[in-house]
């Protein structure tokens, strides 16, 4: 059979955001058991392993399910993921690093066993400001933006390409620290209060989004010029502050609308229930990118098995499958999820996908994101020189010589 | 240099002579409470000084004025001839004074054996790094104070509880081990605050042997406070008395016990 | 006057505002260890756990009905009603007693007159199991919590002082849910400091703490004086889930309000209620001003947590108790 | 001096054949028997380590704390068992004792100390009053330092304000625990008045751990001398006085009266008793 | 009788103060050494090395270093992680700067500065005493984490902050990186463990051992006879962090390879080594490897037995083993306060006496 290992966490302090991702992870891989008897007529074989988004379980859990034959990786975890690069590459499992993760693992030359398509952080931050650009007909000089970030490797990651972008577009960057956990923010909001920047982007993760959206509405800060990254983005970031979250919005790499595929998971899976959670997170934002980032690994799956012919794959054939991968509307259309992500190919060179990003809106009254933009393309020019001199200091700290075989 | 004053001889025909420490107008304060009042006395090298008086008079807190643990507001310390300049207890633990608590200090977690092994600090100079090695100097010192110790072990008669922790010995024992840790560090002086309390009869004479026989073999000074009359009367050579801070008596035993100032305060009725 | 300068005035009212919610959580850590030298580490969980069951009987949530559902494959959640806050608080305070009378009889009875240390680290214990507890009781996602309170700057206050400044400026902006938690914050300390000084039973507290046997011995029952304050520290726990949770939702991090709360405690004294009161003042309008006045504009910010640290560290040296703690006996 | 056949008073207290043991491991009384007589005054003697207090400790109950725990036989107090009542039940019963080693509340004044004593009392602060300004009449230094924290007041003063603390809960039988120790010789005497006062008075019955035999076996009608664990010996006070053995070993006496701490010697007569 | 001293006489002071006085135990200690260096070695596999073993190595580390802060000198600190982090973070400085000087001498390096470090930290203990000192030593927690977060100079600029262990061997065997093999993490590890053990005993066993355990018993006793409360706490400060940076470099180095420092060594880590020193027993260097053993092997039993047994979800599973640690740590310390160390000695000396009851 075919083994995906979930490191979820559905306990500790991310739970809230581990739980519907989880969910959405496993229940599409039951999705394809049930109804299609797994991907190529082998069935995949899903093993939670909760990480409590520990670095040192996520170790155990790596260890613990790679002797199973685990065909790919989706830590969910920025440090356990700079775990298991070298852990992984030497063992030749790939591991998909979906939206968070090194970001300069986009150099597939240097990474060949690391993917993070269909975007990055660095992404992110491109598509934010490339979203408040058009807002403002094509210019920001004279502009102020707030970065409020998580004070960890995380809430950094943004930083160096909003630098650069704001010296090409001309606004102003204020970078605005929140130390974990992030329940007592009056400080940073007061300093928002007074220096009233344009627009608060955010990177934030755990309690410090339900802090800081009451703590923007408290200061009557305006929501729509309020942007949370994609972690920042779920319903539960926005329904502890209850109407005032009303506007809020934040990037998705994801769509959240309807989809076929949900009444076909409730009617096969949580009907039968088989599903992994208690079923109430379906079509919640994460669930559905949990959901979206299975479909990723089981097209790449049956587009191993594509190349190699061979039904029950390894995890290398599984390697070549992602680099492989194509993803396009009408594929996705077929899946019953049109629209779910943006069209992309991976390549050797370029494991990072479009890079392309949509804004939702949060909707307090019918508590539903809204989804605001078409997928927003970011700025490659700025971007690419700084993936090329990450993933180029890391080849040579590691003695990688780049290239693609 | 000695600090020379007339020299007296004691019951059992010993002649006292020098001074070794000396209190001068020593007044101690805490905060309303004046618990030694300009108070000057001396102890003299080779006695054995008792301090008495009621409960409370600052006997203890005498005692911690001379280890260094209470600094006084007023008064000069005087040590072997000159004057004692402000000092930490454990300077002037390695000036040769040791003592025992009213409140038993032992160290409860440890063994008696390792607890009279730290009365030997003054005597163990090796440092940090042969400890770590252990073989070698570490090892060789270890042995020799060993070897000293349990000579005061065998002395003290605690062969027995050596690898006992100490906190669950009974009281007398304690105070015993106690003595030992003291006797350890061979001082110069040693501060006794009642040695016997909480002992029979029996036990008191043990350690009266003791302190007797430290005083005689070793030359140790010794001052001691104590509140069965019939220990100090027997043993001192020359008693202070103290009430309320104040001194209200100094001089022999026999001096003392007749003082009527002393009989009012502490003795009640002449004792036997 | 320059804006900045009431700016600094604003950010120090909030740092008062913040020093009382700080206090709050810090008040449970003192009424414990007051009455059996216990530093409990599970204060923070103990807030996390009075929120979850304040919810969760709001909701009318089935507790452990993700546990029921994994054992025997039921689809159980909710009982179907709503309870009314006040009584859900209500409520709540039995499930605090009740969690009081557990916590003595089978952990604390059976450690009278151990260390400190061994009692602190019964706690930790204690706050693994609550967390674990409370996640299978009421599940581990994020809750609302709403029983009223107003949140959201006052207008009011916003309006009167509006161009202080210049006219640049808005106004301080000072939260409602801020107010609310001083006013009952006051008259918790003002029960509490009643409580302690002046009754039988607070003076018995003390005693208990300076020596577990010696109380035995004078016949005052450990037992009762320890459900008492587990019982109002629960309570306390309860208010301060209540006030914190408002802010965030209730959820796991709630516990972690603990670490606010120990620089607090340690400034102001672990034995002292009213120290409690004012650590957190100074704790909060100290962190506060240090991330305006240094920390942010020249340290890269987000050094609220250390600060806090620092500068009770910086009182202690002077102060070894803290500013209100007892004395710590150094006698021989 | 007191008669010591006074009446054929009720037994009040009666320890049967009781074990120690401490930490599962440690056995450190070895069947114990004794009895107090309601309105009596009774001396447990002993050297060092002989298990008194151990003995005090099993009877009201405090040995849980230690890890100790009674593993054979029974203690009556008027008749009841009493093992399995709580330390506070028993001072509620009038069964208070009085620690070794003074446990002074530290942080406490000397006054809250005194007050805590009347912790399981429900009479009303105006008796509570009487007996504090009772307790100050026996000790008028306590009343002195009433203001003083326990932690800051010398050894003597924290053992008056330990005694004077039981006697603040109005106890019926009182374990007192070397109530001597650290106590100038007039105010030894003086606090055998009191236990003597206290028990003509108001007919309080005590039971004495006390190092110090001679004043001990003066005041008390009945003794018991226990060792290793064991009872070796008991008997009316005045016969124990003039038992040889215990003239000896207890009094410091020989035959030609009292010695001088300076002459002893090692030597000595082996006990009898361990023959 | 199971477990015999009788017959065991020591003729000489130096056969007396030998960690194991008693032959049994001495042939069972050599038994454990032969096969933790002989036997594991040819037989570890990458699950066994990475969950299991050095974790558990490298936690005994801190754990014996922490113990002789607590255990022995009686200053609680919750600082450890704090401290450890500054053992990775100037190993990884080290690694960097210096690439072609030995791993080991890093890693020992790493140790010596976190000693610095933690003496500065220690300096308050002179006034601060207790729960106030615990709770002052999360001072340098935060203090440190939030340094190693800001300051990029620490993690050479990298974009994330994260720091990554680059390749290095010892004796041509790499020890770090991608390339490592289980038995060659695993020897590394136990050779700073057992180094690290024997320094602690011998430290712990002369006249510094006994200032340490004086000052923790009662200071001003300690002072008063003759101990210098500056120089023993500061250097029990010292030694611990010294143990527990070696621990906190090898934690980097060898076992996770990459870290971001409020992730790896938060708060959550010095309460992991004080429950381990607690649970194992507090002034015990047996006790630091039966605590860190307790903490490292419970989680990984109970999901084996919870999940892989059972079959529960492991999010139940993993609630579960909250309240099961918590249970754990609290029947424990209920059936014995002074830890597992403990527990043994009163087993053995039971044994001793056996099969009489007393
Ligand atoms: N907590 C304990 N754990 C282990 N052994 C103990 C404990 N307490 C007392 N013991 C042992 O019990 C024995 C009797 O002690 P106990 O304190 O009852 O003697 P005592 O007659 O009161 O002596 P003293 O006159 O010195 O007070 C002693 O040998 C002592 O070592
Ligand atoms: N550190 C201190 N702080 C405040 N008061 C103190 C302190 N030390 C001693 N005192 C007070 O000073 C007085 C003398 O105390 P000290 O302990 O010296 O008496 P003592 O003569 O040893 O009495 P005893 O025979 O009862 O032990 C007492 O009234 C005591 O309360
Ligand atoms: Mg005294
Ligand atoms: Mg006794």
């Amino acid at each position: 059979d075919l083994v995906i290992p979930d490191l979820s966490y559905r306990t500790g302090p991310y739970a809230a955001g581990g739980i519907p991702f989880s969910d959405g992870y496993q229940d599409y891989f039951t999705l394809l058991n049930e109804r299609d008897g797994g991907i190529g007529g082998v069935p995949v074989r899903v093993i939670e392993c909760e990480t409590g988004y520990n670095t040192e379980k996520g170790v155990e859990c790596y260890e613990a399910t790679k002797g199973e034959g685990a065909l790919v990786y989706q830590p969910l975890s920025t440090g356990i993921t700079y775990q298991l690069i070298p852990k992984a590459a030497a063992d030749g499992i790939p591991i998909h690093t979906m939206g968070y993760g090194r970001t300069s693992a986009a150099n597939g030359e240097v990474f060949r066993n690391v993917f993070n398509y269909p975007a990055n952080y660095w992404d992110a931050a491109s598509v934010a400001v490339n979203h408040l650009l058009d807002e403002n007909g094509g210019s920001l000089d004279g502009q102020t933006i707030a970065l409020v970030y998580h004070n960890s490797a995380y809430g950094k990651e943004p930083i160096r390409t909003l630098e650069e972008l704001s010296a090409k577009h001309g606004f102003t960057l204020n970078t605005i620290a929140v130390d974990h956990p992030g329940q007592e923010q009056k400080s940073q909001w007061l300093q928002i209060r007074r220096e009233r920047p344009d627009y608060v982007l955010m990177w934030g993760w755990g309690v410090m989004n339900q802090v800081a959206i009451q703590e923007a509405a408290n200061i009557r800060f305006p929501m729509e010029n309020f942007i949370g990254n994609w972690w920042a983005g779920a319903e539960h970031d926005v329904t502890p502050a209850g109407a005032a979250a009303n506007g809020y919005k934040s990037l998705n790499m994801n769509a959240v609308e309807d989809m076929p595929i949900f009444e076909e998971i409730q009617s096969t899976v949580i009907d039968a229930g088989m599903n992994a959670g208690d079923g109430s997170n379906l079509g919640s934002v994460l669930y559905t990118r949990g959901m979206y980032a299975a479909m990723l690994a089981a097209e790449a799956i049956a587009k191993a098995q594509e190349i190699h012919g061979e039904a029950d794959i390894t995890p290398a054939m599984m390697r070549d499958g992602m680099e492989a991968l194509e993803i396009t509307e009408a594929r996705m259309a077929e899946l019953g999820m049109p629209g779910i992500g943006p069209e992309f190919t991976v390549s050797c060179s370029d494991h990072g996908g479009s890079g392309m990003g949509l804004v939702q809106q949060w909707n307090a009254e019918e508590g539903n994101w809204v989804v605001l933009t078409d997928y927003i393309a970011p700025d490659e020019e700025v971007i690419a020189p700084l993936i090329e001199a990450d993933s180029m200091a890391f080849a040579e700290e590691n003695g990688i010589t780049p290239g693609c075989e | 240099m000695k600090d020379s004053v007339e020299p007296y001889v004691t019951a059992d025909g010993r002649t006292i002579g020098d001074r070794m420490m000396e209190m001068r107008n020593i007044t101690l304060r805490f905060g309303g409470v004046v618990a030694i009042k300009d108070i000057s006395f001396d102890i003299r090298e080779g006695e054995i000084r008792a301090i008495i008086g009621p409960n409370g008079a600052g006997k203890s807190s005498m005692l911690n004025v001379i280890s260094g643990f209470y600094h006084p507001q007023e008064g000069e310390v005087w040590f072997r001839g000159e004057k004692r300049p402000s000092m930490k207890p454990y300077q002037v633990a390695r000036q040769g004074v040791a003592r025992t608590f009213q409140n038993i200090a032992l160290f409860n977690g440890m063994s008696v054996l390792d607890n009279v092994m730290t009365g030997r600090l003054r005597q163990m100079k090796t440092g940090l790094w042969s400890q770590m090695i252990w073989k070698g100097p570490a090892e060789r010192e270890e042995v020799e104070n060993r070897e000293a110790v349990e000579k005061i072990i065998d002395f003290l008669e605690i062969q027995a509880i050596r690898k006992t922790p100490v906190g669950r010995l009974p009281y007398g024992l304690k105070k015993r081990v106690e003595l030992a840790r003291a006797l350890a560090a061979e001082p110069d002086l040693l501060l006794l605050d009642e040695p016997m309390a909480g002992m029979n009869v029996e036990e008191k004479e043990d350690m009266s042997r003791f302190i007797l026989d430290v005083n005689d073999e070793f030359g140790t000074t010794i001052a001691l406070i104590e509140h069965d009359m019939g220990v100090v009367m027997d043993l001192s050579d020359r008693v202070v008395v103290m009430d309320y801070g104040r001194k209200i008596g100094d001089g022999t035993p026999e001096e003392v016990r007749n003082n009527p100032d002393v009989i009012d305060a502490y003795l009640g009725v002449a004792h036997d | 006057m320059s804006d900045q300068f009431y700016y600094g005035i604003e950010v120090l009212l909030n740092g008062l505002m913040a020093g009382v919610l700080y206090a709050l959580v810090a008040l449970g850590f003192v009424l414990i260890y007051k009455a059996s030298g216990i530093f409990n580490y599970a204060q923070g969980v103990m807030a996390l756990f009075a929120a979850l069951t304040l919810v969760g009987i709001m909701e009318g949530q089935i507790p452990f009905s993700h546990l029921i559902n994994a054992v025997f494959g039921t689809d159980l959640h909710h009982f179907g009603w709503e309870v009314p806050a006040l009584f859900a608080i209500l409520l709540t305070v039995g499930v605090m007693v009740l969690f009081a009378i557990a916590v003595q009889r089978f952990i604390f009875r059976h450690l009278v007159g151990q260390e400190p240390i061994i009692l602190f680290m019964a706690t930790i214990g204690l706050a693994y199991f609550l967390e674990g507890a409370g996640d299978l009781m009421w599940g581990s996602d994020i809750k609302t919590l709403d029983v009223g309170i107003p949140q959201g700057g006052s207008f009011w206050i916003e309006d009167m002082t509006s161009g202080l400044g210049s006219e640049n400026f808005f106004g301080f902006f000072i939260d409602r849910l801020d107010i609310v938690a001083t006013i009952v914050a006051i008259i918790l300390v003002a029960a509490l400091v009643v409580f302690s000084q002046y009754t039988k039973q607070g003076r018995a507290l003390r005693a208990v703490a300076d020596d577990h046997q010696a109380a035995l011995s004078v016949g005052i029952s450990l037992n009762f004086i320890w459900i008492l304050v587990w019982s109002i520290a629960g309570f306390v726990a309860l208010v301060a889930g209540i006030m914190w949770g408002a802010k965030s939702g209730v959820q796991f991090s709630l516990s972690l309000i603990a670490l606010k709360a120990l620089p607090v405690l340690m400034l102001g004294g672990f034995t002292s209620i009213p120290g409690a009161i004012v650590g957190g003042l100074i704790i909060g309008v100290g962190e506060k001003l240090f991330e305006f006045l240094i920390g942010a504009p020249y340290l890269g910010g987000a050094t609220e947590n250390w600060f806090a640290y620092v500068l009770a560290l910086i009182f202690l040296v002077f102060r070894p108790q803290g500013l209100f703690g007892e004395r710590i006996i150094e006698r021989v | 001096m007191l008669d010591t056949d006074k009446t054929e008073a009720a037994t009040l207290l009666d320890v049967n054949n009781i074990e120690v043991i401490y930490n599962h491991v440690i056995l450190v009384l070895k069947g114990v028997s004794l009895s107090v007589r309601e309105g009596g005054i009774t001396a447990l003697l002993g050297g060092n380590g002989a298990g008194k207090t151990t003995t005090l400790k099993a009877i009201s109950n405090l040995l849980q704390s230690e890890r100790g725990e009674v593993t054979k036989g029974s203690i009556l107090y008027k008749g009841d068992r009493i093992q399995d009542l709580s330390p506070s039940d028993l001072v509620e019963r009038g069964v208070v004792q009085v620690m070794e080693g003074r446990h002074c509340f530290e942080h406490l004044t000397i006054e809250e100390n005194l007050l805590t004593g009347a912790y399981t009392r429900r009479d009303g602060s105006a008796a509570i009053k009487a007996d504090l300004d009772m307790v100050y009449g026996y000790f008028p230094r306590l009343e002195e330092r009433r203001g003083s924290q326990a932690g800051y007041t010398s050894g003597g003063e924290q053992q008056m304000c330990a005694i004077g603390r039981a006697l603040m809960s109005r106890p019926k039988m009182i374990l007192l625990d070397e109530p001597s120790m650290g106590l100038a010789p007039q105010l030894v005497e003086e606090i055998f008045g009191i236990v003597k006062s206290l028990n003509e008075e108001q007919g309080v019955s005590f039971l004495l751990a006390e190092q110090n035999t001679n004043v001990a076996l003066r005041f008390s009608h009945y003794g018991y001398i226990l060792e290793s664990g064991r009872i070796v010996m008991d008997g009316p006070a005045a016969e124990l006085r003039e038992n040889p053995d215990v003239k000896e070993f207890y009094l410091g006496m020989s035959d030609e009266g009292r010695k001088s701490f300076r002459d002893v010697r090692s030597y000595r007569r082996r006990k009898r008793w361990l023959s | 009788m199971l477990y015999r001293e009788a017959g065991d006489f020591k003729t000489s002071y130096v056969e007396d103060s030998q960690t194991f006085p008693i032959a049994f135990d001495r042939y069972r200690y050599w038994a454990v050494l032969l096969v933790a260096f002989l036997v594991i070695p040819l037989v570890i596999d990458d699950y066994w090395a990475n969950a299991v073993f050095v974790p558990f190595l490298i936690y005994a580390i801190a754990a014996i270093g922490l113990n002789i802060l607590v255990g022995y000198c009686g200053q609680v600190s919750l600082g450890t992680g704090g401290f450890m982090a500054v053992g990775a973070y100037a190993c990884y400085k080290l690694m960097t700067a210096f690439p072609d000087i030995s791993i080991v001498i890093h890693v020992i390096l790493a140790g010596g500065i976190t000693a610095a470090v933690g003496a500065l930290f220690g300096l308050p203990s002179l006034r601060i005493k207790g729960f106030y000192l615990a709770v002052a030593t999360l001072a340098a927690q935060f203090f440190l984490v939030w340094l190693f977060n800001k300051v990029s100079w620490f993690y050479n600029y990298s974009a994330s902050g994260q720091i990554s262990a680059p390749e290095r061997s010892v004796f041509g065997i790499a020890v770090t990186g991608a390339q490592v093999a289980p038995w060659a993490q695993y020897m590394i590890c136990l050779v700073f463990c057992t180094v690290s053990a024997i320094i602690a005993r011998n430290l712990t066993r002369g006249s510094t051992g006994r200032k340490w355990m004086a000052i923790r018993d009662m200071d001003i006793a300690a002072e008063i006879i003759g101990v210098n409360p500056l120089r023993a706490k500061l250097s029990a400060f010292a030694v611990s962090s010294f143990f527990v940076g070696i621990s906190g470099a090898l934690f980097f180095a060898v076992y996770l390879g990459a870290v971001e420092v409020g992730e790896a060594f938060g708060i959550q880590k010095s309460f992991l080594v004080l429950f381990m020193i607690i649970i194992g027993g507090l002034g015990s260097i047996f006790g630091s490897f039966a605590g860190a053993a307790f903490m490292v092997l419970l989680p990984v039993a109970l999901k084996v037995v919870g999940v892989d047994w059972l079959g529960f979800p492991t999010d139940t599973v993993a609630h579960f083993q909250l309240v099961i640690v918590g249970a754990l740590i609290m029947i424990f310390l209920i059936a014995e306060p002074h830890g597992l160390a403990q527990l043994w000695r009163l087993t053995k000396e039971k044994l001793r006496l056996w099969p009489f009851p007393y």
